[in-house]
């Protein structure tokens, strides 16, 4: 096992699931919520970065920070470091390519909340980020579940845009994902099952303890 | 700004004593070797090894990837950095060799050479559009004549590693691969190979370049340049260089 | 339609012209506090469409919402029919939903204070607990999950939310319409007192005249998404202004008769074969048609032959068509020639020993016959 | 542009979400209203795919379709000819590889319908096939657009699996997203920016459309 | 606690043992076709969990639910308590929620046909149709989603839902308690002849008292969670079982006194400073405690010196207290030594010229007296 990696993964994706949640719950909730008719547009402007092949996304995004674009360069210029190869400009790239997995699940469970008890929650006066935090987010636990796990296994397992845009040095943005991809690439089957099952089994433990957080309901009737 | 300088000083640091190598996939299981020699000589420096698509290294160190020495599988590659002004010191380090290779058990026999493969359901090769090594397989098909009568069947592998495991899982019962390939230590006794004459595809030259000029960068290639890295890549795949 | 229009006076008025699916009820109300103004109205009538869209959660399709506070002030304009409106949030009025929309989540107490915005501590668990008091729900406090609470339990604890935050002007959609007979009496008229002690001006939307009559201080009457009466709820329900008022406010007898006489502010009519003293709503001439109501419970019974009538009382000789047992009362259907309604009570009825086909005299005063000139 | 591919990644997407939305819906429907415990499980092995690195979970399905595992020959006995390189195992490996796009956001949606309808309608003597269909589905509208959105884009974008398991055979096994890929490592950006923009534009059109029919829902008012 | 039980006969039973979060409901009912039960009881009693559990919905944590078709084919056990239980489904019992859970997406039609299994084209559409003309509901059949009913439109539909697959036993909760009088009045007599010609048996969770005695055959009494009376309705209404019961069915007036004298079936106690003679439920001794249990309509009034009481009426002199007007009625509080309530007609109340203060004589007649025996 590779520990540096499975570390750097552990964090690129607790972080990018911190991030897309903090983004991801407010732009849901404006999509569920708003009458804007261009909110539709903005909802497939979400989803689009998921039709582009990861390696793909990966090279526009390189190039969008790289020391040739405007954006890399102003970045270099700032804090000394290039944006890409970086652990920021990996975060950048995971977030805005995981995006519609955080936020596509918690616009369905935002739709799904009972509209009576927002606008209760309006004539009781409270303006819609209380609403949001108090009333519609502990009724889409199951959303918010769904959002959090996607999020958080597709980032553990993407390796496209972060080979691309990480460019696999290890330590700094070699992740887990990439380490089993090299040692298949090596036909190194082993190190790559070893590690695959490593990672599935802690990810299994994850999700049993996210699912069973969200299952406290007991129903005393079943379909 | 002071901030700034600090953060400079501090990656300079980092890079006197670590340096970052971009090598061709083929050149995994060679290089290990070389670099522990070339690490032998020079302990102050940390070479860290990045294997991958020598194509995708040419656009990441385009955009400011910091490696600070490129291993292509090619040797347009490196000159197209030196043209940009992102790379010097071109070198020339090995030829690749392209083997015909067939699983174990399989009624192909490579002994006969390409014409065998008229046998072959699913034959595997890298994506002659980018990869060198499939570049060289579809030469040397055409050169044979045997082109478009197997070109139905050709599988093709994002890079000729990923040809050499659909060879490897049953899945192609052929593939052309490179020999580095076939000798290395998971796959030497997976199946049988024949080397296809080097005259029937153009020379499957690789080279490289400096990024950072530093010793560690320079101790690299001379090592890789020497008899002995030449002797050493030999052993796992490579010609000698042409002068 | 008789409008006892409000003054629009220093205390300020609340104009709630609400149009939407078929709906066109044009209410001004005055923002006295402590005032009840009851909406009543038939099933589907709109009473809920007003509320809502006096509350901001519906619009008003045209139409205007504007609530003045009094005096010279500019009023605001809540809604003025078109695009522009003021968000529910901003109204600051309190409102009992019909179907209660408490959060299912959240305790009994963190629903109740949930409009406490900007009170915590003491205050806040004090205001809760007021307010819970107040609803009969104090029992519930402990709850942790609204959605565990029965009907009757849930409309109380909502009702306790709708007052917490001591807004402007309280909308209650049938708030008593769950409990039982004995909670609703004591909690409405408690439910009275408070209003008066928190000197919030009340809408109060109810289907039973008890209700509307016990707390009411107006009445609008509501028929078919139209205002068809407003005024003092006593005079409302007594005096309805037609023939369908007459029908929703609980007149069971409401028919065509024409005049035969008219002096000193009486009128005499011809009801089946017999003649029928009573007051007309306006002035009548003789031949003009009117409506006759007569409440059931205005209509008494005797066993015996009929008396002459006096232009008191009206004694009209009918036989029993059915009885009804109704708890406290009951209700007799008699044939007078044309079909009439009695609603005595049982103790009357056992003494008259009433059964389908006995005659008996109905005795109705002149002034509980309302005419309603055509 | 390659049209074969356009045709092919069309087909392939429309394929997988067509069978995801099969599978998945009863899957999601057992998974919300289960009362067993060991659901939960199922619920993480569902998502599980998505943890690995897509060309490793190719790798380990291209395996599994060899002939030199058991489903291999059995597949070709009965078909005669190899499950790897085919359409069809390219469509198992997208069903596979997309399972958790589908299930997940159908689970969080399903969840979320109000337990009251569910009791009507088994009081009212439904099985629950027709309370699923009649009653779930219908009020699960935003979490099936979900369910399609993402189960389709990410068929269309995926290549890791793809390539490993189709073997980027023109007209049978090269998609859309291999074709921009392999532009863009042959250094073609103009080949890949247009393919990219008319894909891009194309699942713009598409997505817009599928999320209007979500939004018929007018609300008078907005938070 | 007097039960009249189910005379375990040929029409069958249904034995439901309720218990859950505190209640201990133990039922038993014939299946007698359109016989109904009313189950009533204050906010909270249990009445709809009884009812949900009785569907499947809710668990019997032990007790058992149990159905009987009569004669002596083996009872299907549905629910034994335990973890052995029938999906709803396969009870085939019809009920109405008493928040409607109506169908939000579908059409009025589609949610009355949505329990018609099996059944379809005319008939299918004849059947609804029946179902919503039933609950007057007709009107409503070309509405395309169901949750743009108003409150009690909701409640009618829900009604026709449950009422049209014809349920083998149709439950109930609170089915016109969103509906205005006049609706309530005309709907709550179709219904139970539209129950008695669909001969199905049914139980009716209500909290109106009229609504009770108008469609009940039996009536059960809970009370926390425990039945406390269970029997014909009228008997049930009229002769409570103890003071919590009389409080429960509408007896304002229960107090505690001591038998001073007993003889033919009639006793006579000190109620404050009067001597009252009443009807005991059973034999009782002289110096026995007693519940004194007058209902206020029983109690009427009349103006002037008491007369003497006779064993058949009792004449009380009091002072009144309050007055309030109720619609039909009106609520008169009285002083008599202890407190007593009476509910006369407003016509009695107008001619009577009641204001608090005013001395009357209240008038009881003896078998409106129901004591209780301790
Ligand atoms: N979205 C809608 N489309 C069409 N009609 C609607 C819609 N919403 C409400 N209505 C109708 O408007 C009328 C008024 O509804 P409202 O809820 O205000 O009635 P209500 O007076 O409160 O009745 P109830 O006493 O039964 O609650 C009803 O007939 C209702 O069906
Ligand atoms: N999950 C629960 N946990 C705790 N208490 C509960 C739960 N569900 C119901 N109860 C309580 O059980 C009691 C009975 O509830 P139920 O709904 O049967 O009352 P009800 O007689 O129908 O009252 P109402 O007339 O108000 O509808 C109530 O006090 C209720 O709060
Ligand atoms: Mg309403
Ligand atoms: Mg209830």
């Amino acid at each position: 096992m590779d520990w540096p990696s499975v570390r750097l993964s552990l964090e690129l994706a607790a972080l990018t699931t911190l991030i897309l949640l903090a983004i991801g719950i407010p732009l849901a909730a404006w999509l569920a919520y708003t009458r804007a008719r261009w909110a539709t547009a903005v909802e497939a402007v979400v989803a689009l970065p998921l039709v582009l092949p990861p390696t793909v996304l990966g090279y526009y995004l390189l190039v969008a920070m790289g020391v040739q674009s405007p954006l890399g360069r102003w970045w270099t210029e700032i804090t000394g470091a290039p944006l890409a190869f970086s652990f920021t400009g990996l975060l950048i790239a995971s977030v805005l390519y995981s995006l519609p997995f955080a936020v596509q699940p918690l616009l369905a469970s935002f739709a799904g909340v009972d509209g009576r008890l927002l606008e209760a929650s309006s004539v009781l006066g409270r303006r819609w980020p209380t609403t949001i935090a108090r009333v519609v987010l502990p009724l889409s636990k199951p959303g918010l579940a769904t959002a959090a796990v996607l999020t958080f296994a597709h980032t553990i397992g993407e390796f496209g845009v972060v080979l691309m845009v990480g460019g696999n040095i290890p330590g700094v943005t070699r992740t887990i994902s990439i380490d089993i991809y090299d040692d298949v690439q090596a036909f190194d089957y082993a190190a790559a099952g070893r590690t695959s099952l490593v990672l599935l089994a802690f990810s299994l433990v994850v999700l049993v303890a996210v699912y069973s957080l969200r299952r406290q309901r007991t129903r005393a009737w079943s379909l | 700004c002071l901030m700034v300088a600090a953060v400079i000083a501090a990656c300079s640091t980092q890079s006197a004593t670590r340096v970052n190598v971009a090598a061709a996939a083929d050149l995994r299981y060679a290089l290990d070797e070389i670099i522990s020699i070339a690490a032998a000589r020079n302990p102050s420096v940390d070479y860290a090894v990045t294997y991958g698509s020598s194509g995708q290294f040419l656009q990441q160190i385009d955009n400011g990837a910091p490696f600070d020495i490129y291993l292509s599988a090619d040797v347009t590659y490196p000159q197209q950095l030196i043209a940009r002004g992102k790379a010097s010191d071109p070198f020339v380090y090995a030829v690749g060799r392209l083997v015909l290779w067939v699983p174990e058990g399989s009624p192909i026999d490579p002994a006969q050479g390409l014409a065998a493969l008229s046998q072959a359901q699913r034959i595997a090769i890298a994506n002659p559009e980018h990869a060198p090594y499939g570049q060289a397989a579809v030469a040397a098909l055409r050169a044979e004549g045997i082109y478009d009568s197997v070109a139905p069947r050709l599988v093709l592998g994002e890079n000729v590693a990923q040809a050499a495991e659909f060879v490897a899982s049953g899945n192609a019962d052929a593939g052309i691969v490179a020999m580095s390939l076939v000798l290395s230590d998971p796959l030497r006794d997976v199946g049988t190979w024949w080397e296809i004459p080097a005259q029937l595809f153009p020379p499957l030259v690789q080279g490289g370049a400096l990024i950072t000029d530093t010793p560690g960068t320079r101790e690299l290639r001379d090592v890789i340049t020497s008899p002995e890295g030449i002797e050493i890549l030999a052993r796992y795949g490579f010609t000698l260089p042409e002068e | 339609m008789v409008t006892v229009s409000a003054q629009a006076d220093s205390v300020g008025h609340l104009k709630a012209d609400v149009r939407r699916h078929g709906i066109a009820a044009d209410i001004t109300l005055p923002l006295t506090a402590g005032r009840v103004t009851v909406l009543f109205g038939p099933s589907g009538a709109g009473k809920s469409t007003v509320l809502r869209t006096i509350a901001g959660l519906a619009h008003t399709e045209g139409g205007r919402v504007e609530w003045s506070s009094g005096l010279d002030q500019t009023p605001e304009v809540w809604d003025d029919g078109r695009r522009r409106r003021w968000h529910p949030r901003t109204r600051r009025v309190g409102l009992l939903f019909q179907d209660h929309a408490l959060f299912p989540h959240m305790s009994v107490t963190a629903n109740v204070g949930y409009g406490l915005i900007g009170v915590s501590g003491d205050e806040r668990s004090r205001r809760v607990h007021e307010a819970l008091l107040a609803t009969q729900a104090d029992s519930l406090a402990q709850r942790s999950r609204a959605d565990s609470l029965s009907g009757g339990e849930a409309q109380r604890v909502a009702l306790a939310r709708a007052l917490a935050p001591s807004p402007r002007l309280l909308l209650l959609d049938e708030p008593l319409s769950a409990l039982d007979a004995p909670t609703r009496r004591r909690l409405g008229s408690e439910l009275r007192d408070i209003l008066v002690s928190l000197q919030m001006p009340t809408v109060l939307v109810t289907h039973d005249r008890a209700e509307a009559l016990s707390m009411g201080d107006d009445a609008i009457i509501l028929i078919d998404g139209r205002v068809r009466q407003h005024g003092r709820a006593a005079e409302v329900f007594d005096r309805p202004a037609d023939a369908d008022v007459a029908g929703v406010v609980g007149v069971e007898t409401a028919l065509p008769a024409i005049v035969q006489q008219s002096q000193h502010g009486l009128a005499v009519v011809q009801l089946g074969r017999h003649l029928l003293t009573g007051v007309p709503d306006r002035d009548c001439r003789v031949g003009q048609s009117v409506i006759v109501c007569i409440r059931s419970e205005d209509v008494s019974l005797e066993v015996g032959g009929p008396r002459s009538g006096t232009s008191l009382r009206n004694h009209l000789d009918a036989k029993v068509m059915s009885v009804r047992d109704e708890g406290a009362l009951v209700r007799v259907e008699l044939d007078v020639g044309v079909p009439l309604a009695s609603t005595i009570t049982r103790t009357a009825a056992g003494e008259l020993g009433l059964v389908p086909g006995l005659p008996v005299t109905a005795v109705v005063k002149s002034t509980s016959v309302h005419l309603i000139v055509r």
